[in-house]
């Protein structure tokens, strides 16, 4: 293809198709939005972004084949990929460090990548699985009346039995240990359309909050199963990829009162989702939300698209504004301040918490917002949350150091000398 | 009239036996091994290497394992992905715990561990038979996958539940890991699936290939003429999941360098399963064939609907989806034997032409 | 070649006509190469001719199953009553009235022995009481399949799956039967009671059957004309007297030669072999 | 010693301690099973009458759902928009016969199943162009309350389709077993020749069982979307029916309903009572095992037709 | 050219009291008698009679639940069909039972198979002994080949063939086998005349030159009173007669639960 001078590209792997297309569709609407609002608006320091997505169901190996078609597409190459998809990205973190293109996995992907001495390339802020969980629990002993309260409590944690599912379990776990609540393991098969042996365990258990890790289909079947055992809801809490409108609407009433975590706003009541409106749609509501608009999803989809762009930005202050290199791009990665301020000016107030990545910590361990289902729309019912960095951070600095050991890495010394 | 054989007489069994007893055919396997193992290598870009021929000739290999057993030995089998996954923890847990040991030998040790698993669960094909035992085999894959996903001792309890491929080198060459080149993983994959398709083109013809024909073809009247239908049955499955096993661990070391289970769940077993009936049950080539229309089709319909048609990514996938369907559908009615057959009766029409037949 | 002489050897307007068709398997194999022949009303009319040449394609080209094996009609055509059936459905050609004993029995093994013969009656609908007595009259023919009934069909033995299969196709109330290879199989009691209610459906039901048989002797015996049949190709056609008396028949069909039946002992260690066509 | 009480004892303790409790995890079993029996039926269905193993049976299911769904989205009433349903159904069996049973007739049961492979690709394909790819509620207002009898906790849901599934397996085994049609389906499925040759019309026998088997897939699809919602993960619960169709037999159909509630009662068991044991999530191949179990003794499933072996 | 004199020798296999039922069906009762070596022995009878259900059994596919039978001096008890064949009995079958995808060099071959030595790994590299055991083998089916006159279908795929050739494919596989029993169900139904003489020609000749024993079971009338030396009756699972053809053909009972006209 022949690229527009003064173009650089973004390569967007999506899924719009298969198993998971209901929370792959709004996610990567909210993408092409916000990059067609920021074109609109004369592009990145005149530098446009053309948006180049692929298709990949959800597969991993159709996601490496959309990374190898796109990595080197445009006069600069791919700026930054966002797999979305845990399994592409343990894929790509190995790719991409020959390849010398960054990789962002806002929020899933391999949480050990935080640790920025060992994983030059890869970026997973603004926070992981494992932040999330100490997030929950904090919230948990909140409700009992403080942490202290959470001794003899019972907490069941429902997770969909893969690698992705099991990422909260080592985390919850040290915080049994610490702060004497049962923990109570239930894995789900994939895909999770029957999950009776679950609810039943449930039934008899009786734990005072379950935390769920859910992905697709399991999570609409788990909360219809919830409410047919008559589980609190209030006390039912899922983790950010089990808290979307395609997980509550098939439950219909049943899913009043369901919790969720996350770490950006719900619903379109910001001013960059006017200005989208207005710019995209030309005011037409229906047709906005036929693109989901204002979903959760829809909604993580613009987040992730602002972390791209402002890294792009943030880089170009140092290189220059012009398209730029996936190690340009990687730059501004590492180096990106969003402050409260820009968040503002990008009419994104309070959307997302600020985020300060360095070299040291790709992931900034950001705060958790709970959000509650009424039925409607996802309304907040607790402040950010902050995770618990002593727990999580040694965590992650002992999964790091295995992996670098395992494949003969040596980490930089993160004092600008790399 | 180019391709003849007439003129090209046999004056021994020997030569009769010859895998490409026709000159043509010698040339033309000729031509097309230097092609793939020199040209190949100098003109395919990191794209074709890493998105398609790897996992190609990969897939190639699977498939090739899966002919044995349900091709030549007609055990129906969707435990694929499973004896897949053997191959790609074993090959994790062996070379992690002997680094120095090369690579191809930790392939092939990889091997012999997922043929242990293959005759396990190849015993109820004793009794069990057709449909009823492809659905058995599901048994296989569910429990290997739970297993490896379950026991923490197979991924060496790293928290993140994934394997990854450490850098192995052989003769100072590396292979696994992300620094190797993309050329010697694609030789390396080619050369063993070239052994592999050899190996299994001897085995075959010769008696043990007509001993599964047999119980393939007739199982009865096999164990009447006197082949022991489980020694037999168990062969295939271990030889058959020794093959699998060693593709999972290319799967896993040379294609994606970092899997989970997931990687091997039972979709893999069916697209395996896919290229085997595609291809041309009982073919070596078909199963190379079949892996390339498996692997191919998608992307060059993707490619044609986005990049020539300028569709959508989404329509793109819906349409590649029907149009795909339809040419399985249309191919299967066209020759129902698979594309190596289509290619057999193409060499025939070539033969006769430029008479009708 | 005769075809002249054959129209007039045979009495009543023909029933199904077979002409010159060319039949090719899987594309490539040629396997007529230009076969016609008639079956006149009320007629036995035999297929004759060894392993091979091609009988039991003609008989599939005809009743329309040879789409099923990859194969097909290239050249030709078919007609039955004077229309043409090339391109019927199989079922069709059943209401039509004709249907095929198929060769090697193709019984429905899963189907009890009564279960099979009721498929037979399928394109007649429900009629409960017709079906009933015509049940009864194939027993009357088979008493062995009466004693079987309940049996399921891949369970009896070769003998009684060939009555089956017959009895099967009686119960469609035809007006020609394409039969093939009847006497395979059976004891030769039942064979002669087979070719005598083939006779009596011929004589007493006006059905018309065009028989492909190796043994020649009796299907000479019981049809009023014949063709001969080899490599794909009608080599000679006569009725059924002419063809019995031609000396190669004799020898090479019917096993005998000057002095008489020879005995299979002596024919042991020499071997002329004789074709029409090379 | 710890192994042996964990597997050998603990478990039944457990069950003697909380006997309510067993029975609800038997009647989650069963409920269950009924949910698979549903989806299995439509796969005896299929094979039974033509002998295909039919890949495309979860993706009929999704496409049946979505199509109900998805009129219904245009302000239908429910039962019409059933209907409506149905009658597409009814086309999609047409086609299919037509495009791809007629070519391939009298062709080995692998090819078969191949070209319904291709079958599933399309219809993928079809319903994500026709009718979108989001999640869709499915709401034809079969009651979803639970309540307690006796300390059980049953729910009106799994008792109506329940209700459904016996009724339709009812109907289908009179269906087969007594009419002329149900035996030139058993006949087709012997070999298309013969019953070729004898004047069974493939094209209508085909029709009929895909039609029915479409319908089946509709009810189906019906009860499992209403549970999770329309979509793409609908086409999965083929999956769920595989281990019924082996335990039941592939062609019978009360081994259908049978091998559902075995599959269901045993897994649920193995899952709430074991599977803690093992590390839980074992009900996957749990239920192959159990299915295989069985098989070793009866090779053609409970209820299927036996396997003939002759020479 | 001179006929050898044949000499029947002593008992080859024994049948004792065979009694043979699937579930209510009674397919064998009491049946015994003998095969002696080198002798040809035709079993004939109604349809139904039992006769292929006896071929079964005695190669060990069929159990009977009463009886004993002695072979080569041993008696046998449930005995699997793979070691019937390692005993020296190969067969061929009513409905004919070849492998139908291979070609038929390749079915004749597998007769072979129970007398190569040479292990998996020895012929993946198709190398060495392998190789040379193969060619060896192959030679001997190449004679067989040309012994049935079959070399024009040698890599023809046997379903593909008709009725006639596949009966003799199946001969050759069971002659590969080199058997020392050889049991023929119905060979030559289906054939011509002209193709019955070439198959009775087969069977003599491997009778003579090999020595081979055969029961054949056969329905043509002609066959049986020509080739074989000794016939027994079945009907409705007994046996009622045994002798030699001109005695069988004369028995009143043959005549009227088989023959139905008495046959020249
Ligand atoms: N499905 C098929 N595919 C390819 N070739 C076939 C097929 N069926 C038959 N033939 C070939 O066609 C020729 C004629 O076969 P056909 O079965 O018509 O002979 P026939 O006269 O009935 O012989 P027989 O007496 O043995 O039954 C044979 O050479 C056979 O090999
Ligand atoms: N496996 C079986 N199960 C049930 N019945 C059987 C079985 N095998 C044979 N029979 C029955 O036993 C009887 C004898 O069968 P067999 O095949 O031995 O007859 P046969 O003498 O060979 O007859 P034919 O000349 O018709 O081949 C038949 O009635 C048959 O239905
Ligand atoms: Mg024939
Ligand atoms: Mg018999």
């Amino acid at each position: 293809p022949v690229w527009a001078a003064g173009e650089m590209v973004l390569p967007s792997l999506v899924y719009r198709t298969g198993a998971y297309a209901p929370n792959g569709v709004p996610f990567a609407n909210g993408v092409s939005d916000y990059i067609a609002l920021v074109n609109a608006k004369g592009g990145i320091n005149g530098v446009k972004i053309k948006l180049v997505e692929c298709e990949t169901g959800y597969k991993t190996d159709v996601g490496v084949e959309c990374y190898e078609k796109l990595k080197g597409e445009g006069a600069t190459g791919a700026a930054v990929f966002n797999p979305l998809s845990t399994g592409i990205t343990y894929q790509l973190i190995e790719k991409t460090w020959v390849d010398k293109v960054p990789v962002h996995s806002m929020g899933y992907g391999r949480t050990a990548a935080a640790d920025g001495r060992v994983f030059k390339w890869t970026f997973n802020f603004p926070t992981t699985y494992w932040s999330q969980a100490s997030a929950v629990i904090k919230y948990i002993g909140d409700q009992e009346g403080g942490m202290g309260n959470l001794k003899g409590k019972k907490i069941a944690h429902v997770f969909h039995n893969s690698p992705y599912g099991k990422e909260a379990n080592p985390t919850l776990e040290i915080l049994a240990d610490k702060f004497g609540y049962e923990l109570i393991m239930l894995p789900v098969d994939h895909p999770g359309q029957e999950q009776k042996a679950t609810w039943l365990q449930i039934r008899r258990k009786k734990p005072d909050w379950v935390f769920m890790s859910g992905w697709g289909v399991m999570n609409q079947v788990a909360i219809k199963e919830a409410a047919a055992v008559n589980y609190p809801m209030d006390h039912f809490i899922g983790n950010w990829w089990s808290s979307t409108e395609s997980d509550v609407l098939p439950a219909g009433d049943a899913a009043k009162g369901y919790k969720g975590a996350n770490f950006h706003g719900a619903g379109a009541d910001w001013a960059l989702h006017g200005d989208i409106l207005a710019t995209l749609y030309g005011g037409d509501k229906a047709k906005a939300g036929g693109k989901n608009f204002g979903e959760v999803l829809y909604n993580r989809g613009i987040v992730n698209a602002v972390f791209s762009t402002e890294a792009i930005r943030t880089a170009m202050g140092k290189f220059g504004d012009k398209p730029l290199t996936g190690e340009q791009v990687r730059w501004g990665l590492e180096n990106l301040d969003l402050t409260a301020a820009r968040l503002k000016a990008l009419g994104l107030e309070d959307f997302t918490n600020p985020v300060k990545v360095t070299c040291e910590d790709h992931e900034t361990m950001g705060p958790v917002r709970i959000q509650q289902w009424d039925g409607g729309k996802w309304v907040y019912v607790s402040d950010w949350i902050k995770p618990m960095r002593n727990v999580v951070r040694p965590l992650v600095e002992r999964a790091a150091a295995a992996y670098a050991q395992e494949k003969g890495i040596t980490p930089r010394k993160c004092d600008g000398s790399d | 009239m180019l391709y003849r054989e007439a003129g090209q007489f046999k004056s021994s069994y020997g030569a009769d036996q010859a895998v490409f007893p026709i000159a043509q055919d010698r040339w033309f396997i000729a031509a097309a091994a230097v092609f793939a193992f020199v040209v190949v290598p100098l003109i395919a870009d990191d794209y074709w290497l890493q998105a398609i021929l790897i996992p190609l000739l990969v897939y190639a290999l699977a498939a090739l394992g899966l002919n044995v057993l349900t091709g030549y030995a007609g055990q129906l089998s969707l435990g694929t992905g499973g004896f897949m996954a053997v191959g790609a923890y074993m090959s994790y847990k062996i070379t992690t715990a002997f680094p120095e040991l090369n690579i191809i030998v930790v392939f092939l040790f990889s091997g012999l561990f997922s043929a242990a698993v293959g005759i396990v669960f190849g015993l109820p094909s004793l009794r069990i038979k057709g449909f009823y035992l492809a659905v058995a085999t599901l048994a296989a894959q569910f429990f290997l996958i739970w297993l490896f996903n379950k026991v923490g001792w197979f991924y060496n309890y790293n928290p993140s539940g994934t394997i990854d491929a450490p850098p192995r080198a052989m003769l100072g060459v590396l292979i696994t890991g992300a620094e190797a080149q993309p050329e010697v993983k694609y030789l390396t994959a080619l050369s063993l699936l070239s052994v592999f398709a050899l190996l299994t083109k001897n085995l075959v013809r010769s008696s043990v290939g007509r001993a599964w024909m047999a119980i393939r073809d007739m199982d009865i009247a096999a164990e009447i003429i006197g082949i022991r239908p489980l020694r037999t049955k168990l062969l295939a499955f271990a030889i058959s999941s020794f093959i699998c096993g060693v593709a999972g661990a290319e799967l896993f070391a040379l294609h994606f360098g970092s899997v989970e289970t997931l990687a091997f769940d039972i979709n893999l077993s069916f697209l395996i399963l896919f290229m085997v009936i595609i291809g041309g049950l009982g073919s070596i080539l078909g199963s190379i064939l079949g892996a390339a229309f498996m692997v191919l089709m998608p992307i060059a319909l993707t490619n044609l609907f986005v990049g020539g048609l300028g569709m959508q990514a989404v329509t793109a996938k819906h349409t590649e989806f029907m149009v795909f369907g339809g040419l399985i559908i249309f191919f299967l009615i066209v020759e129902p034997h698979g594309l190596a057959r289509l290619w057999q009766i193409a060499k025939e029409k070539l033969r006769l032409w430029p008479f009708p037949y | 070649m005769q075809m002249a002489a054959a129209k007039e050897a045979v009495a009543g307007a023909p029933l199904l006509t077979v002409n010159n068709i060319e039949v090719i398997y899987d594309h490539v194999i040629l396997v007529l190469k230009g076969v016609s022949l008639e079956v006149p009303e009320g007629g036995v009319v035999a297929l004759l001719g060894a392993n091979g040449a091609g009988k039991t394609t003609t008989l599939k080209a005809i009743s329309n199953l040879l789409r099923t094996e990859r194969g097909e009609v290239t050249k030709g055509s078919i007609e039955f009553q004077g229309a043409r059936v090339d391109s019927l459905s199989p079922n069709d050609l059943v209401k039509r009235g004709v249907i095929q004993v198929m060769e090697g029995r193709h019984c429905f093994e899963h189907l009890t022995v009564e279960e099979n013969l009721l498929t037979g009656a399928y394109t007649r609908g429900g009629k409960r009481a017709e079906i009933d007595r015509d049940l009864q009259m194939v027993y009357g023919y088979f008493p062995r399949l009466k004693e079987r009934r309940n049996a399921q069909a891949g369970y009896t033995s070769g003998g009684e799956q060939q009555m089956t299969a017959i009895g099967r196709a009686l119960m469609s109330r035809p007006k020609m039967i394409l039969l093939d290879e009847p006497s395979m199989g059976l004891a030769p009691q039942l064979v002669e009671e087979i070719f005598d209610i083939v006779k009596r459906l011929n004589q007493q039901e006006g059905v018309s059957i065009l028989l492909a048989e190796q043994n020649t002797n009796i299907a000479l015996k019981f049809a009023t004309y014949g063709y001969i049949l080899e490599n794909g190709r009608v080599v000679m056609d006569g009725d059924a007297e002419t063809l019995g008396s031609n000396e190669d028949v004799k020898e090479f069909y019917l096993g005998l030669s000057a002095g008489g039946r020879k005995s299979y002992r002596d024919v042991k260690h020499y071997k002329r072999r004789k074709r029409w066509l090379a | 010693m710890g192994v042996l009480n964990e597997f050998f004892v603990l478990p039944f303790l457990d069950i003697a301690e909380a006997p309510l409790f067993f029975i609800e995890v038997i009647i989650g079993g069963l409920s269950a099973g009924v949910m698979y029996s549903l989806v299995a039926l439509g796969f005896v269905l299929i094979f039974k009458a033509s002998g295909v193993f039919n890949f495309a049976q979860g993706v009929l299911a999704l496409f049946a759902a979505l199509t109900l769904v998805g009129i219904m989205e245009w302000g239908v009433p429910a039962p019409v928009a059933l209907l409506l349903t149905a009658a597409v159904m009814v086309g999609l069996a047409f086609a299919v016969e037509r495009l791809v049973l007629r070519p391939l007739v009298n062709q080995e049961h692998i090819i078969l199943f191949m070209s319904t492979i291709g079958l599933a690709y399309f219809l993928e394909g079809l319903g994500d162009t026709l009718w979108g790819s989001n999640v869709k509620k499915l709401d034809i207002g079969i009651p979803e309350q639970s309540f307690e009898i006796g300390g059980v906790l049953l729910n009106q849901f799994e008792l109506v389709a329940a209700a459904t599934a016996g009724t339709l397996v009812a109907v289908l085994a009179v269906f087969f077993h007594y009419t002329r049609v149900g035996r030139a389906l058993r006949a087709v499925a012997d070999d298309h020749q013969a019953a070729l040759s004898v004047g069974i019309p493939l094209k209508t026998i085909w029709v009929i069982v895909w039609s029915v088997a479409g319908i089946v897939a509709l009810v189906a699809g019906i009860m499992w979307g209403s549970k999770s919602g329309v979509q793409f993960s609908l086409s999965l619960i083929a999956l769920k029916a595989l281990p019924v169709l082996i335990l039941g037999g592939f062609t019978s159909v009360p081994g259908a309903i049978v091998g559902g509630l075995i599959i269901g009662v045993g897994e649920k068991i193995g899952e709430v009572y074991w599977g803690p044991a093992l590390g839980g999530a074992i009900e996957n191949w749990f239920a192959y095992v159990l299915a295989l179990m069985f098989l070793v003794f009866r090779p053609q499933g409970l209820f299927g037709e036996k396997i003939i072996e002759r020479v | 050219m001179s006929q050898p004199q044949k000499k029947i020798g002593d008992t080859l296999l024994k049948v004792e009291d065979i009694s043979l039922s699937f579930g209510g069906v009674k397919a064998i009762s009491g049946v015994s008698f003998e095969i002696k070596e080198q002798e040809i022995l035709a079993i004939i009878g109604p349809n139904g009679a039992g006769k292929s259900s006896m071929l079964n059994v005695i190669n060990g596919f069929y159990h009977p639940q009463e009886g004993t039978i002695t072979y080569k001096g041993e008696a046998r008890h449930q005995m699997r069909p793979h070691n019937a064949a390692k005993q020296g009995i190969a067969r061929t079958f009513q409905n004919i039972a070849l492998f139908k995808g291979m070609s038929t060099l390749d079915n004749i071959m597998t007769g072979r198979l129970l007398k190569m030595r040479r292990n998996f790994l020895w012929q993946a590299l198709y190398w060495g002994p392998a190789l040379k055991e193969e060619l060896a083998h192959r030679e001997r089916v190449e004679q067989i080949i040309d012994f049935l006159e079959i070399q024009a279908i040698r890599k023809t795929q046997v379903g593909r063939l008709p009725y006639g050739l596949q009966k003799r494919v199946e001969l050759g596989r069971a002659l590969a086998a080199e058997p020392d029993l050889l049991l023929l169900d119905e060979p030559m139904a289906g054939m011509n005349v002209e193709e019955k003489e070439d198959m009775c020609r087969f069977v003599l000749d491997v009778n003579d030159e090999f020595g081979t024993t055969i029961a054949l079971i056969e329905h043509d009338m002609g066959v049986v009173m020509d080739i074989s030396d000794r016939v027994v009756v079945l009907d409705y699972g007994r046996k009622i007669a045994d002798g030699s053809p001109d005695e069988v053909r004369g028995n009143k009972n043959v005549i009227d639960a088989y023959l139905g006209v008495s046959h020249d």
